[in-house]
């Protein structure tokens, strides 16, 4: 008995090292990508070359100066300055006046602002493939929930915020749901491949956006521009610092977290779960179990459309405000990197897209410091997706040892049928 | 070896972080920034132009002018906190998406100026920056009308929204004043005020369907087309150019200037002076005796400046079109002429 | 017994969609009609070297009344006798109803329908080599979702290498080279590493619309001597290009459309008659059986994904090269998307490609001209048109077409 | 003379198997050399090295005297060595033509694939040795004899003269392999050596020259056909003496379980595969379908078990109609499904054991509470199973795709067993497994027919069916060719069945059905 404990216990343990190796891939990949990214900073930098007219010396300086500003920049934005956390600290201490110390933390709530739509959009794109789907159609269904949650928003008045707030998410988690459930739908009934109908519908839902928003559209806000009317305060999400409104975090971020925490429930812990990872592992031996295939397929899709929902939600209620008629936000392609990146486990997710929310904070503020063009963080993620899908890559580079193969998802399965 | 990858790596981290937050802080010059909208600063349209402006002020009043690019909805704010931070004097926002976050900035920060374009008063400290294009897109649907030799012209946007519209609208009404004028029966293609509907390629990137929908638009006979819809309308120049028998009607700025490989085909361009509008903002503020915007606006219309329309390309229209056009202009400008705002408006309730 | 009844019940199916066609027609055209309206096709175009045939003016009514009977004729004769080929008249009806809408749209109008066509092929030019390239990976069984990036690249090089050196060959041969090396990470990714293939794909288009935007901002924006490349010019063929109609939709373009016409024929009679082609069929179809008879599967892999990814770039090139002549941010705007349906929707056959991307092509250059025409329908929803066209098509009529077997599976050897 | 081919110490490692351990063969020209073994003996392992595609890592290989190095399937074609897979390996939508020239195409103006000269060569060969075969016909068409025929024909096309058969007659009727029997005596007529690898005895008596056995990777000993019977080869085999038949009580059948009139299911492609097959099982008794595989037996246990439709017909489960119920409705009404492919149809492999086990009841208490999973339920009855079915696992949370073909199939059994079902349908409940578990599944489908239930097995195996079943329906081409009682069946006549052919002639039309009526 004791002997089967200790056996267990080194398991454990062995188990517990391969996660935290488990870890190191991803790690690897971040670094690799950002250094790719720093040569690409400096190769596009005249001032580089300017530096090495004056001296092969000079030039070197000018690059580590180059690559310093530009990521301290990135880091700046991205968790703030220690330094100037502490000082506002203890003069929220000794004067009481917390503003200081609130400012100091701007970048780092503004990570954590990034960061919760794509909390919502990794979990709709993991979701997919823990079901064997490819959802590639978050930013549609993104659209679509941002026009049904802005409507709910704006056009009900007199109620309560914890009445107005819960029924403008239910919209929007309706709406995304519906608009995935289509290509769900036409998948189990036709075979027709979700990844084509997703991108199809991806357009649909701009055009089907813009007129509805149109000026003397449907749900225009009729000042003489493609806008909705702005959602009742009741509507609003509730922000953590309204002494400082430029801190626009708020309580959609727990929300996310939330949502995190019932995905790993829904899929890990229910038999609805079971269905989705049974249907998304072997089609054929859910068939066989009994399971009902096409209703699972549905569902999936329109589950994963409901939590890209929630990032339009998020983003309507909680930022913006109201809905513009260029929506977009690209959350749908970075959505895919992030479930890709989280391992399409719903806490992985959370923790790819603290990372993505950091980039996009620090590439914001990269730009406003070092001046370094905004794309880079699409130059950034392509190659982080590339090393994480790759880990071969990131492993012969650095010769880290091959892990132990464990459960993944299956991510998509070509064109092939249920 | 990999806690040496850790030690140095966390190196990196702790000086970068350093050296980052050093950042900020500019001499006694004026700090102007400016805030794109999703176009970037390289949409070949809006943009582009008032970013001119800022450059023009940097070069020729010495000012510290930067701008900040946004790639979605929410970045807007972010990017006015980052020069209100940055205690910019001056923050000029591009585009009717960024008017309520301007507005909101605005009344928090009421000792910052700000400015917008495309979109009206905010508050005391905003100067809004609005162009009347309706009026210099009248004056070239009437010189097109005079150019057209197969008695159609075209026009097309990029995505149907008032500031798009209102060139095609004054185009449209442009076109019209000329028929009346000169009994002729010249048909606009491609836009009808009335239905506030047209020919829309449906973005503002796919150059290629600017070069397509101009064919389609010569094919149906039309010889002079007017492309709103940013570089898209530079493939139009493109198809154009190569055709040889048509012109091209630009659109933001002179086109003979800013794509000068097109000049042997464009017609005229509508001028909407944005660039203008900020570097006068810009002066204004950077002036000694400057006492906030106090709620005034800017208007460019034809009367001073802000719209018009570039020389017409020589030989294109009979010889007494560019008087009939000062006419005309002089006209507008003393509301003696319908430029179709009135009716774009009401199209729109 | 029992599968001739099901044949019949399907014969009789499709006589009966044909007749609501024509009563469609009916219901949708005819009533906004008066007697008096005319419609005009014009088939001349200007500038062209074609022998000039007029345009054909008919009475609107006539013209729809015509069509009507024509679709209820072979309505009636699916239900009474049936076609053989009743794809072909679907094909048929379906290409009457959209003549009645645009007989019904160009009353007392006119509308060039050479100018049309020749909208329609060059519209599909950049899907059909967009579709190529999907073909070329699919078939020996990588899937390929990359070609939007790949096509990015291709359009991005052909900018910056045609600007510096003002050769169209040159920057036509840098777009194939771009498109090749994106091609050759693709197949690295999806052969050698054995990534989900859409996943390697995705990665593609992210890094590409990254590195393009981000190279277009830092020297095409600010140096524009960048962006100003040549551009190939019209070679009309001699005595073809003089036929109407036929001749300058067909025979008077630039070298890049004759090459995408002449890729499709090459890469399908490679396909189907060559060495190549039954080694790239049988790869991915069965990648085992090709192994044990000494066909080498990975090489064949990598030379076709990166054949493959030079023809997107190449789709790349043509939209900079031989239409707009300068460079910008994502213009390729999703045709490398809809070249994947295109591929799906032609059956992974390159004749079948061109033949949906004709399809595409002419959704895309028929709304424009129905927005000239002033159709009431709000330009969104035509905008829409395409997109919707391509689903129907996936959910109904193609209904399963079937991939090469082994799509998307990475080889082991066991 | 030397010999054609020799092995020596060849030897090969995967991680954590020893596949081929110092094997050493020699075959002589114009004989069959028999390599027999259990499935995972190491046959499959050593033939891939023969063929190039593994690498040996210890051993040397000798082509007429010459050592020889075997990069890949080139080098042995170059050399004349050619194999037919036991799955296999042609491509169903090319023609036969193609298939043969594929990798070896004839050429007409440097670039064309000259079909016609192709075609005409196949000709040559397919009368040269008796091999019938379309050059033209799609290979997806063929039935599997021709298609085994097409293989031979790809190795005679390479001019090889070394051939390798990788379990030939497992896809065939009794009377096609005597017709494959007969191709291979007119190719050693013409001087071709081969080597045929089998697990069945009676084959591997009637057709070598010399018997090599093969066990663990090892060579546990070889024999001459002459001097051996079957039961000294399967105790060489397995390693002990074995019980070649089971042992098992005289079935007392009693209400019919399962009822079938008439049923009509389509196939893949619109075809007809099931035509107005009707019979019936009852309780306390094992029917055994017994045909060749592709004769509609999958496509009428997919039918029975709801997962595909029926065109026609009529199932009646307990006397109730299931005829289109849905798989689950199938099961709740008490029928448990050990399907045919385990890896694709009845397990997910990246599942711990854990949950492959509560496949079909998850959804029920005490496994779930409302849609809530109870994992300490999972895991009593995880362990409880794995106990009791005698799963060979490190613990039950052990990916199924880590164990052995024997043990996945255990779990299945486990799951579909454990359940108290009336009606067990079994299809190929051993497919690929080693001895001992094929003892132990059919000891447990025997246990489970004691017990009172309907068992249904469909096998291809006309041992086991023969071994298993109380009685037997035949099927061929979708039809039942007859149903026979155990004591009346014998080897020969089943086998007659199978291929379509009726031994008692008078009969041939009114038997059919006659049994279920």
């Amino acid at each position: 008995m004791s002997e089967k404990n200790t056996t267990q216990g080194k398991a454990q343990k062995r188990r517990s090292r391969g996660r935290w190796r488990a870890l190191l891939t991803p790690l690897m990949a971040i670094v690799t990508a950002l250094i790719l990214g720093a040569v690409v900073i400096v190769v596009t930098d005249t001032s580089v070359y300017d530096a090495f007219g004056e001296g092969f010396g000079a030039g070197l300086l000018r690059i580590v100066e180059v690559v310093v500003t530009a990521y301290g920049s990135f880091f700046a934005g991205a968790f703030g300055d220690p330094a100037r956390m502490v000082r506002g600290l203890s003069t929220w201490i000794t004067t009481g006046d917390g503003s200081d110390w609130v400012q100091s933390l701007y970048p780092l709530t503004e990570t954590l602002r990034y960061a919760t739509p794509y909390i919502f959009a990794g979990l709709a794109v993991a979701l997919g493939f823990r079901g064997g789907l490819f959802n590639i159609g978050a930013e549609g269904q993104y659209f679509i929930a941002g026009l049904t949650t802005v409507f709910v928003g704006y056009s009900l008045t007199g109620v309560p915020w914890f009445i107005h707030v819960p029924l403008a998410l239910l919209a929007g988690i309706l709406g995304g749901a519906a608009w995935g459930a289509i290509p769900g739908y036409l998948k189990a009934k036709t075979g027709a491949h979700e990844v084509i109908n997703t991108i199809m519908l991806n357009y649909i839902s701009f055009r089907l956006a813009e007129y509805m928003l149109d000026v003397g559209g449907p749900m225009a806000r009729g000042d003489g521009r493609p806008v909705s009317p702005v959602i009742q305060p009741s509507a609003q999400l509730t922000q953590f610092f309204p002494s400082n409104p430029n801190i626009r975090f708020n309580v959609g971020f727990f929300i996310a977290l939330l949502a995190a925490v019932f995905v790993y429930w829904l899929l890990f812990k229910t038999t609805i779960g079971y269905e989705i990872r049974t249907v998304g592992q072997n089609p054929r031996a859910a068939k066989y179990a009994g399971m009902n295939v096409p209703r699972t397929v549905v569902l999936t899709m329109a589950l994963s459309g409901g939590l890209a929902g929630l990032a339009a939600s998020h983003d309507i209620l909680g930022v913006i405000g109201f809905m513009p008629n260029s929506f977009s936000s690209g959350y749908g392609f970075d959505a895919i990197a992030l479930a890709l990146l989280g391992n399409s486990h719903p806490f992985g997710v959370v923790l790819s897209s603290l990372l993505f929310g950091a980039l996009q904070a620090g590439a914001r503020n990269m730009q406003a410091i070092a001046r370094v063009p905004l794309d880079l963080t699409d130059i950034l993620q392509g190659l982080i997706i590339i090393f994480i899908a790759a880990p071969a890559i990131i492993r012969a580079l650095y010769r880290l040892r091959t892990p132990d193969e464990g459960e993944g998802a299956v991510m998509t399965r070509g064109w092939g049928q249920l | 070896m990999l806690k040496k990858l850790w030690v140095l790596l966390s190196l990196v981290l702790v000086t970068t972080m350093l050296v980052g937050c050093g950042g900020g802080g500019a001499g006694g010059k004026l700090k102007v920034g400016m805030v794109t909208d999703m176009g970037g600063v390289d949409d070949k349209s809006f943009n582009a132009t008032s970013w001119k402006g800022v450059q023009r002020a940097i070069d020729e009043l010495g000012i510290d002018g930067s701008y900040l690019e946004s790639k979605q909805q929410t970045d807007y704010a972010t990017n006015l906190a980052q020069y209100v931070n940055q205690e910019a004097d001056l923050i000029i926002t591009v585009g009717f998406l960024l008017a309520d976050d301007t507005a909101d900035f605005a009344s928090r920060y009421p000792d910052t100026n700000f400015a917008i374009v495309d979109f009206g008063s905010l508050g005391d400290n905003v100067r809004g920056l609005t162009f009347s294009t309706d009026e210099a897109g009248f004056l070239a649907g009437y010189a097109a009308a005079a150019a057209t030799k197969t008695g159609k012209v075209a026009t097309f946007g990029g995505i149907n929204i008032p500031t798009v519209a209102i060139f095609m609208v004054g185009y449209e009404y442009g076109v019209n004043y000329y028929n009346q004028q000169h009994g002729t029966n010249v048909e606009v293609l491609g836009w009808e005020t009335a239905a506030n509907d047209g020919v829309f390629v449906g973005n503002f990137e796919s150059t290629d369907d600017g070069r397509r929908v101009a064919e389609t638009f010569m094919n149906e006979g039309a010889d002079v087309i007017m492309p709103v819809a940013g570089p898209v309308g530079l493939g139009t120049a493109q198809a154009v150019k190569e055709r040889g028998n048509a012109w091209v009607i630009g659109v933001d700025t002179d086109w003979t200037v800013s794509a000068a490989e097109y000049k042997d085909v464009i017609l005229t361009s509508v001028l909407k002076n944005m660039d203008v509008a900020v570097f006068d903002t810009i002066k204004a503020v950077q002036a000694d005796d400057f006492a906030g915007f106090n709620g005034e606006n800017y208007v460019g219309t034809l009367a001073n400046d802000g719209v018009g329309i570039a020389p017409i390309a020589s030989g294109a229209v009979p010889a007494g079109i560019s008087d009939e056009l000062e006419q005309i202009k002089a006209d507008i400008i003393a509301g003696k002429i319908n430029t179709g705002w009135a009716e774009y408006s009401a199209s729109l309730e | 017994m029992n599968e001739n009844s099901k044949d019949t019940r399907r014969a009789r199916t499709w006589g009966i969609v044909f007749l609501v066609f024509a009563a469609l027609m009916l219901v949708l055209f005819l009533p906004g009609t008066t007697g008096s309206q005319r419609t005009t096709f014009a088939f001349d175009l200007e500038l062209s070297e074609a022998l000039p045939i007029g345009s054909l003016t008919f009475s609107t009514q006539g013209g729809l009344y015509l069509l009507v009977v024509l679709a209820v004729f072979l309505g009636a004769w699916q239900l009474a006798k049936g076609f053989k080929q009743v794809y072909l008249i679907l094909g048929v009806v379906v290409l009457a109803f959209v003549l009645a809408f645009l007989t019904w749209a160009a009353r007392d109008n006119s509308m060039n329908m050479t100018g049309m066509l020749q909208a329609t092929l060059l519209r599909a030019v950049p899907i059909t080599l967009a579709a190529l390239s999907g073909v070329m990976c699919e078939r020996c069984a990588v899937i390929n979702i990359g070609i939007e990036g790949m096509m990015l690249t291709g359009a991005f090089t052909s900018a910056l290498i045609g600007s510096l050196t003002q050769n169209v060959w040159v920057g036509l041969f840098a777009a194939l080279s771009a498109g090749g090396l994106m091609g050759a990470l693709l197949a690295v990714m999806a052969i050698r590493y054995k990534v989900d293939q859409i996943i390697a794909g995705t990665a593609i288009n992210i890094l590409a619309t990254g590195l393009t935007s981000y190279f277009s901002s830092r020297y095409l924006q600010s140096i524009p001597e960048l962006n100003r490349p040549p551009t190939f010019v019209q070679l009309p063929l001699p005595v073809l290009s003089r036929i109407p109609i036929v001749g300058p939709v067909l025979f008077t373009n630039t070298a890049p459309v004759y090459l995408m016409l002449i890729l499709v024929a090459v890469i399908h009679v490679m396909l189907f008659y060559t060495r190549w082609g039954l080694r790239t069929r049988a790869v991915g179809e069965h990648p085992q059986a090709a192994d044990t008879l000494g066909v080498n599967v990975f090489k064949t892999r990598y030379v076709n994904v990166i054949l493959g990814g030079m023809i997107a770039g190449l789709g790349g090139a043509y939209l900079v090269l031989s239409s707009v002549a300068r460079f910008d941010e994502n213009m390729t705007a999703g045709r490398g998307f809809i070249g994947l349906a295109a591929m799906i929707f032609g059956k992974w056959s390159p004749i079948g490609a061109l033949a949906a991307s004709l399809i595409f092509g002419f959704a895309d250059s028929l709304r424009t001209n129905l927005a000239i025409l002033r159709v009431p329908i709000p330009s969104q929803f035509l905008l829409m048109a395409p997109y919707l066209v391509t689903m129907i098509v996936l959910a109904g009529v193609v209904g399963r077409a079937n991939p090469p077997a082994a799509d998307g599976q990475p080889y082991e050897k066991q | 003379m030397p010999p054609v081919l020799e092995l020596k110490g060849i030897t090969k490692r995967f991680p954590g198997v020893l596949a081929n351990d110092h094997i050493d063969l020699t075959l002589e020209e114009g004989k069959v050399l028999a390599l027999l073994g259990e499935n995972g003996a190491g046959k499959s392992t050593l033939m891939n090295v023969l063929y190039g595609l593994y690498t040996p890592d210890e051993g040397e290989i000798f082509v007429r005297g010459q050592k020889v190095d075997i990069h890949g399937p080139g080098d042995a074609i170059a050399l004349g060595i050619g194999m037919v897979h036991q799955h296999f390996m042609l491509v169903p939508v090319l023609t036969v033509t193609e298939n043969v020239m594929l990798g070896m195409e004839s050429i007409k103006n440097k670039l064309f694939l000259d079909r016609e000269v192709a075609a005409k060569r196949i000709h040559e060969i397919s009368e040269q040795y008796g091999l019938d075969v379309d050059p033209y016909a799609m290979v997806g068409d063929l039935p599997v004899g021709i298609q085994q025929r097409v293989e031979i024909i790809k190795l005679l096309y390479r001019q090889a003269d070394i051939l390798i058969l990788d379990e030939p007659t497992a896809v065939l009727t009794p009377q096609e392999v005597h017709g494959l029997f007969q191709v291979i005596r007119s190719l050693l007529a013409k001087g071709k050596s081969i080597i045929f690898i089998s697990h069945k005895l009676k084959e591997v008596l009637e057709i070598s020259d010399s018997i090599v056995v093969l066990r663990g990777g090892r060579i546990a000993g070889s024999a001459l056909p002459q001097e051996s019977n079957e039961r000294s080869l399967a105790s060489l085999m397995v390693g002990r003496e074995v019980i070649l038949t089971v042992a098992k009580e005289k079935a007392q059948p009693k209400e019919p379980v399962l009822e079938v009139k008439n049923l009509r299911v389509m196939g893949e492609g619109a075809h007809v595969v099931v035509r107005d097959v009707s019979f019936d099982v009852r309780a306390g008794e094992i029917v055994g379908v017994a045909g060749v595989q592709g004769n509609g037996q999958t496509e009428l246990v997919e039918s029975l078990t709801g997962l595909r439709p029926a065109q026609g017909g009529a199932v009646r489960l307990l006397g109730k109609d299931v005829t289109h119920a849905s798989p689950r409705v199938i099961t709740e009404a008490g029928t448990s499904h050990v399907p045919e492919d385990r890896q694709r149809d009845g397990l997910v492999l990246s599942y711990p054991i854990a949950d492959n086990l509560i496949m079909n009841t998850y959804y029920l208490p005490p496994i779930a509470r409302g849609v809530v999973l109870q994992e300490a339920a999972i895991k009593e009855r995880a362990e409880r199973l794995v106990a009791e079915y005698d799963v060979r696992t490190p613990s039950i949370m052990t990916p199924v795709g880590s164990l052995s073909g024997g043990n996945q199939q255990k779990v299945i059994v486990a799951r579909e067993l454990s359940r108290p079902d009336q009606l067990v349908i079994a299809s190929q409940p051993t497919r690929g497994l080693d001895v001992g578990s094929i003892e132990y599944i059919h000891s447990q489908l025997i246990r489970k027919r004691d017990e009172g239930a309907a068992v249904l097995v469909v096998s291809a195996e006309l041992d086991e069916i023969l071994s298993l079943a109380d009685r037997i329906v035949v099927m061929f081409e979708g039809r039942i060719m007859d149903i026979v009682p155990i004591e009346k069946a014998t080897r020969e006549d089943i086998g007659l069945l199978m291929a379509g052919i009726h031994p008692d002639e008078h009969g041939a039309d009114v038997v059919a059905t006659k049994e279920a009526a």
